[in-house]
């Protein structure tokens, strides 16, 4: 909050952008956005969606981990739903895209509903390693069901289109990715402004006593587990049409535990966090072949240790927030940003 | 005052019996709360009090007996349905929600009344825009400047002293709209100032909400102020019940604490509330 | 070759591998019955106690036996290091954060092991009896016979250990009861290392029979997922549990792979799993915790 | 949602950096191959010979002078073989470099970006991959391999089992993937055209270490022969051991990933008379015939992989199919340079394949079988080069 902001009505005050300050930041936010595209090559371009499809699904497993206190380790493979459902639908019917999607969204609920069941009778840390069952599962059925998924060779999908247009290049998928994810990181914002996000949180701080302020647990863990997936199940119908090749190898486990280091990273609970974390999580390789680029001349096989030290910095960095910093990058950024608030009247 | 009116009790225990395992908490519990009044649960530790509670609010499942709530058996209801009835409860060792700020600890209260659904919550339109709206005046206006905490209202609760955070959940429990407003050692721990403040608020909320308030409390002094009627614990058995002058006197009840240990902790009280 | 030969003899392959995943299912359990962390490391752990002994043996052309022994003891010093580092600052945060913390830690090892011997698949050094062994007209691979016994032996030790030891009773009395056991004078933090040192030596001495078995390679951590199962199944705090899970999941994996396939393998351990978990979430042998208000 | 600086701060710097990386000195006339090479991650072992065999080739063809005075120029990009950095690694040189020849590190990689090859149409690519679903000039008109697919290379196995023991029994043990699974079907249909009985299949679930109940299987089944797929290494020695264990008299033979010399040694003794297919010479190889394996001594006396084989003799296809464009004076596009490629008849490797080779379609479909000789040290050839069609 900024000094001295004082709000005159309610509306303004659980408005999602509380000053002018900050809706014009998003404004321009908004702009570069738009703006992105027309000035980056491919490669960035192919980074930008990658990040935002990213952000799609780290959003939603933090509806589930950060913000319900249920860790899935299945994200990927709720991905994978979706993924393999649009990429049905588009080969076999030719559906518009975004029927798609929305469907990828509903088949990967219905699965994280599923998967999200014994949550009735069990917490926290066994539900986070049935999702690891439910993730092998499914791998099994994307690898074995030969009629639908075409077994291990996998699917090759026709491109979206859009007004006879089809979005087969980074440029053009931008337009379809981008709008998408801020959708559903708007609504995700939305969601912990009314009674269920506070649902969702009152049943991460303390289950039991949620149940008896009049919170039914079962249904909303399972809404909560549906939501998340829903979240992965666009985000995976999104990956598919990016990358427009759908394998059972293409969502395995690891992909899983990167979307939830990116919300560690990022900061569990938050809106940002998992923007921060996606979007770091997908740099910080890139950022690290730079790195060995600029070594590779003073350090001899240098390009040979890129590949273990990424899988550290990886590990490094889970490790490393949860001990130091488990409110993640977005504290960081608070901190920043408070400090400029007050700067230069108090440091 | 409510003594002697001819109407159905806010709440009826009757019979009721728990055990976890061999050990018996509850015993053929029965007594009933006149709607509008102030009942108390006194008893000495371990009595059975707070189990009492969790069985009320559907935490637990009695074995035996039953439960009314204004005439209507809810032994069948789980806890959320009990709450939506207008079960509001506070907790002995306060179970506000660390992550949220005061403000949407009250809010997360009125739950169970509250309509809007996923889609509308996802989009922030019509009614989950209204109903958020209409919930922000209603807890503005009727809650946070009545328990005069409007300071602390965008403040984590986590950061909070003890006495502000016992108030927080008081002002959850109103925002359940309670019929019956079940209360947990609302002054435990706290120093002779919050206490009166809080016996204030308890009284205010019965006169102006009209509200029944069931509580549970060590401090006598308290309760034999503010109760209309007093029930006494002890191992999972009513010994004694009624007015709180009556109770007082109770051979049983003095007996109780006797064998307790606290009895001179309870003769300090009880001289402390007849002075 | 009748049928039912060929069933004890994948019966005993699967009780022989099983063996492996009861040792390792011990070493997690050491851990979590005294600290309650839930370590998913468990696999990378034993992976890189079988690097270790790779170093000794292979990389310093030590005698097999002192690479064991270094290697255990090294497996031991990483255990209470990682207990100093990473798991005792996490103390007392939620046990979901500690959760994830192993994560992390099972990325590091792996990362650490392909930087100091690369990740190209290796075979550790033949130091067990080769000749292969017949019960009655059933045949068992010697590694496979051989391992079994070990695990069975070092499973054996920790028993009594456990049982008459002083630092073993610490162990117990601090699983039942922190602060109890803090109260009646055991050093609860030196007990939160030894069981990490414990555990990690066991996960070593697992990881270095594993690899005699299969050959060693950074990715052998998956071991971990069935080992995983193996304590869902008998009881994250359960000793006798984790025996049992082993022997079953050992015994499951192999019948599934010879009369289904080996692609029905993971699905039907992680089919039980989510079995137990639906109709025995505390495992078979686990103690159901009690919820209190 | 709040806003950020930081966010900002990222689109300014990414803009800014996009705009730094702009594409720099390439020399207008060079002919760019672009790799994204596995240099680390498990396929590492292969990716640095595949490096260092694309990089020898073209140093050769430079220091002749290169394609009429057109230097060849090699960049490449780790990937730790993963799909997602391939990609990665595909865009960034293709929008900085434009390369003409693209290598490829995976099946998973070739299939993902054959729509974005078809779309960019300047490109002609090869990779690291023998998936037979590559095979196919109408689904990957872009693509080809450098020797057989792994089906073609069954077909090799099958024939020379064929002509050594006819209506032998055959197993096959594979991995669980989709490289494990590749060739499986169609060859099962070969060997029963071939007279040859496939008595068991057997899957291996990812990473499994344990096999004994899997040679239980292998023992029942009685195999003649039996062909491993999908594997580096594991679980292929254990699988040996214990099956010499059981006195079972079946041989062994594996595909061209773990049929590299320094892999096959790593057996020990178990691996006596292992066998398998190889398209290409083995390094030590000295048949006169063979004058390019010299000059490859020559530039590295230490022994290279068959990894490295494969990268030099891509690279020497790729020059091969510029060369020809540039001669008849064609643009360097994809088509056209397929087509190049396509119009390679009865061409000499300098012996690195041993025999002449055409490429018709997608692949190369010729191998030899060679036998492991445990006390020489050396792959032995048992066969004569086979043509899989």
């Amino acid at each position: 909050m900024r000094i001295g902001a004082a709000r005159q009505t309610y509306a303004a005050d659980e408005a999602l952008f509380e000053t002018t300050v900050q809706r014009a930041w998003f404004a321009g936010l908004l702009a570069a956005l738009v703006a992105f595209p027309f000035m980056a090559d491919a490669y960035w371009l192919y980074l930008a969606c990658l990040v935002a499809i990213n952000v799609a699904s780290a959003t939603g497993l933090n509806i589930l981990t950060g913000y319900t206190g249920l860790v899935s380790l299945g994200q990927a493979a709720f991905m994978g739903i979706g993924a393999y459902t649009v990429a049905v639908l588009e080969i076999r019917f030719g559906t518009p895209f975004l029927l798609n999607l929305v469907a990828a969204g509903l088949l990967a609920a219905a699965g994280g509903i599923l998967v999200g069941i014994p949550s009735l009778r069990v917490k926290g840390l066994y539900l986070a390693i049935a999702t690891i069952a439910a993730s092998f599962i499914l791998h099994f059925v994307f690898a074995n069901w030969t009629s639908v998924t075409n077994g291990v060779t996998g699917l090759s999908m026709p491109p979206a289109r859009l007004f006879g247009v089809a979005l087969d290049t980074s440029f053009r998928m931008y337009w379809l990715i981008v709008p998408v994810t801020v959708l559903m990181v708007m609504g995700a914002a939305n969601l912990f402004r009314t009674r269920i996000g506070r649902a969702f949180i009152a049943i991460r701080d303390r289950d039991i006593s949620a149940e008896v302020l009049g919170i039914p647990l079962l249904r909303y863990k399972l809404m909560s587990f549906a939501l998340s997936s829903f979240y992965a199940g666009v985000a995976g119908g999104l990956w598919a049409y990016f990358f427009r090749v759908v394998t059972p190898e293409s969502f395995p486990l690891v992909m899983s535990i990167f979307y939830l280091a990116a919300i560690i990273v990022g900061g569990m609970g938050t809106i940002l966090g998992p923007i921060l974390g996606a979007a770091f999580m997908t740099m910080v390789p890139e950022v690290l072949k730079l790195g060995v680029g600029w070594l590779s001349p003073w350090v001899p096989d240098a390009v040979a240790l890129l590949s273990p030290v990424r899988t550290i910095v990886f590990g490094a960095l889970i490790v490393g927030f949860l001990v130091f910093e488990p409110q993640g990058l977005a504290e960081i950024w608070r901190r920043v940003r408070r400090f400029f608030h007050l700067w230069p009247f108090k440091t | 005052m409510t003594e002697g009116v001819a109407v159905t009790p806010a709440l009826e225990i009757e019979g009721v019996s728990l055990s976890f395992g061999g050990l018996r908490a509850l015993t053929d519990v029965t007594f009933s709360v006149a709607e509008g009044s102030i009942t108390s649960v006194i008893g000495p530790n371990g009595a059975g009090k707070t189990s009492l509670f969790n069985a009320i609010s559907g935490f637990y499942k009695p074995d035996k007996g039953s439960i009314r709530f204004h005439g209507a058996a809810i032994d069948r209801l789980h806890a959320p349905e009990r709450a939506r009835l207008g079960l509001a409860r506070t907790f002995q060792n306060i179970a506000l929600f660390r992550g949220m700020t005061v403000l949407d600890n009250i809010k997360l209260g009125r739950h169970a009344h509250m309509r809007t659904g996923l889609i509308d919550a996802l989009f922030y339109f019509g009614r989950a825009r209204r109903e958020e709206m209409a919930l922000r005046a209603e807890v503005e206006q009727r809650i946070i400047d009545f328990l005069e905490i409007d300071h602390i209202r965008k403040a984590s609760v986590a950061a909070l002293p003890y006495g502000l955070r016992k108030r927080v959940e008081l002002a959850r429990a109103l925002a359940m709209r309670p019929k019956i407003l079940m209360l947990d050692e609302p002054v435990a721990g706290m120093n002779r100032e919050e206490t009166e403040d809080m016996a204030r608020f308890i009284l205010d909320v019965k006169e102006e909400w009209g509200t029944t308030i069931l509580m549970v409390e060590h401090d006598m002094g308290m309760v034999m102020d503010i109760s209309d009627h007093v029930v006494v614990l002890n191992f999972g058995q009513v010994i004694a019940q009624g007015l709180p002058a009556e109770v007082q006197r109770d051979s049983a009840v003095i007996d109780a604490y006797l064998g307790s240990g606290d009895v001179g902790d309870l003769r300090r009280r009880l001289t402390g509330a007849a002075a | 070759m009748s049928d039912l030969l060929f069933l004890v003899e994948v019966s005993l392959a699967g009780l022989g591998a099983g063996g492996l995943y009861a040792l390792t299912g011990v070493a997690f359990v050491v851990i979590y019955k005294a600290t309650r962390v839930v370590n998913l490391a468990i696999g990378e752990l034993l992976m890189f106690g079988a690097y270790l002994f790779f170093g000794f043996s292979v990389g310093l052309a030590l005698p097999t036996w002192q690479a064991i022994l270094l290697a255990l003891v090294g497996g031991g010093i990483l255990g209470a290091v990682i207990e100093r580092s990473v798991i005792r600052p996490m103390l007392g945060e939620s046990a979901i954060s500690v959760f994830m913390v192993t994560i992390g830690l099972g990325s590091i090892l792996v990362g650490l092991v392909e930087v100091i011997w690369s990740p190209d698949p290796r075979r550790l050094p033949e130091f067990m009896p080769n000749a292969p062994i017949f019960i009655g007209d059933a045949y068992l691979s010697p590694k496979v016979g051989y391992g079994f016994l070990v695990a069975a032996a070092v499973i054996a030790a920790f028993l009594l250990v456990f049982r008459f030891w002083r630092g073993g009773v610490a162990l117990r009395a601090t699983a039942t009861d922190q602060a109890a056991a803090y109260s009646v004078g055991i050093n609860v933090p030196a007990v939160f290392s030894l069981a990490w040192v414990v555990g990690c030596v066991a996960a070593t001495g697992a990881g270095i029979l594993v690899g005699a078995i299969g050959g060693i390679s950074s990715t052998m951590g998956v071991f971990g997922l069935s080992v995983l199962v193996v304590v869902i199944v008998g009881g994250l705090d359960s000793i006798l549990g984790a025996l049992l899970g082993g022997l079953l999941i050992g015994l499951l994996e192999a019948l599934a792979g010879s009369y289904l396939g080996g692609e029905y393998k993971l699905l039907v351990t992680f089919g039980l799993l989510v079995a137990i978990l639906m109709v025995r979430p505390y495992g078979l042998f686990g103690t159901t915790e009690i919820e209190r208000l | 949602m709040l806003v950020t600086r930081r966010t900002m701060l990222g689109l300014a710097m990414a803009a800014g950096a996009a705009m730094v990386a702009a594409p720099p000195a390439v020399a207008a006339d060079d002919i760019v191959i672009g790799g994204s090479i596995p240099m680390t991650g498990v396929f590492a072992f292969a990716g640095v010979g595949i490096h260092a065999g694309i990089g020898d080739y073209v140093k050769i063809v430079n220091d002749a002078g290169g394609i009429k005075g057109r230097k060849i120029k090699y960049v490449y990009e780790d990937t730790g073989y993963k799909v997602d950095a391939s990609v990665a690694a595909f865009q960034k040189l293709t929008s900085q470099e434009k390369p003409n020849f693209y290598y490829g590190d995976s099946t998973g990689f070739s299939k993902t970006i054959n729509p974005e090859l078809e779309r960019n149409g300047n490109i002609l690519m090869a990779g690291a991959s023998f998936a037979s679903e590559l095979n196919d000039p109408q689904k990957y008109p872009y693509q080809f391999m450098a020797g057989p697919d792994y089906t073609a290379m069954f077909g090799v196995l099958l024939r020379y089992i064929q002509k050594t023991q006819p209506g032998a029994k055959v197993a096959f043990v594979h991995s669980d993937t989709e490289f494990g699974r590749d060739p499986i079907k169609p060859s099962t249909a070969l060997a029963a055209s071939l007279g040859l009985k496939v008595v068991e299949t057997i899957v291996t679930p990812p990473g499994s270490v344990d096999v004994s109940t899997e040679v239980l299987k292998l023992r029942r089944a009685d195999p003649d022969f039996t062909i491993f797929h999908g594997y580096v290494l594991a679980p292929i020695p254990e699988f040996i051991t214990q099956a010499r264990q059981m006195n079972m008299k079946s041989r062994f033979m594996g595909t061209f990933w773990s049929m590299d010399h320094s892999m096959v040694m790593k057996l020990g003794d178990v691996g006596e008379g292992f066998m398998g297919v190889m398209p290409y010479r083995y390094y030590y190889d000295t048949d006169p015939k063979a004058p390019m394996l010299a000059k490859i001594r020559q530039m590295r006396p230490e022994y290279q992989s068959t990894a490295y084989m494969q990268g030099f003799v891509t690279a020497m296809l790729f020059v091969e199919a510029a060369k020809r464009c540039v001669e008849s004076g064609k643009e360097l596009n994809g088509k056209n340079l397929k087509g190049c490629l396509n119009g390679i008849k009865d061409f000499d490797t300098g012996g690195l394949f041993g025999v002449p080779i055409t490429v018709s379609g997608n692949s190369i479909p010729v191998g030899r079988v060679y036998r492991a000789d445990m006390k020489a040290k050396t792959m032995v050839p048992v066969s004569d080069w086979i043509k899989a069609e």
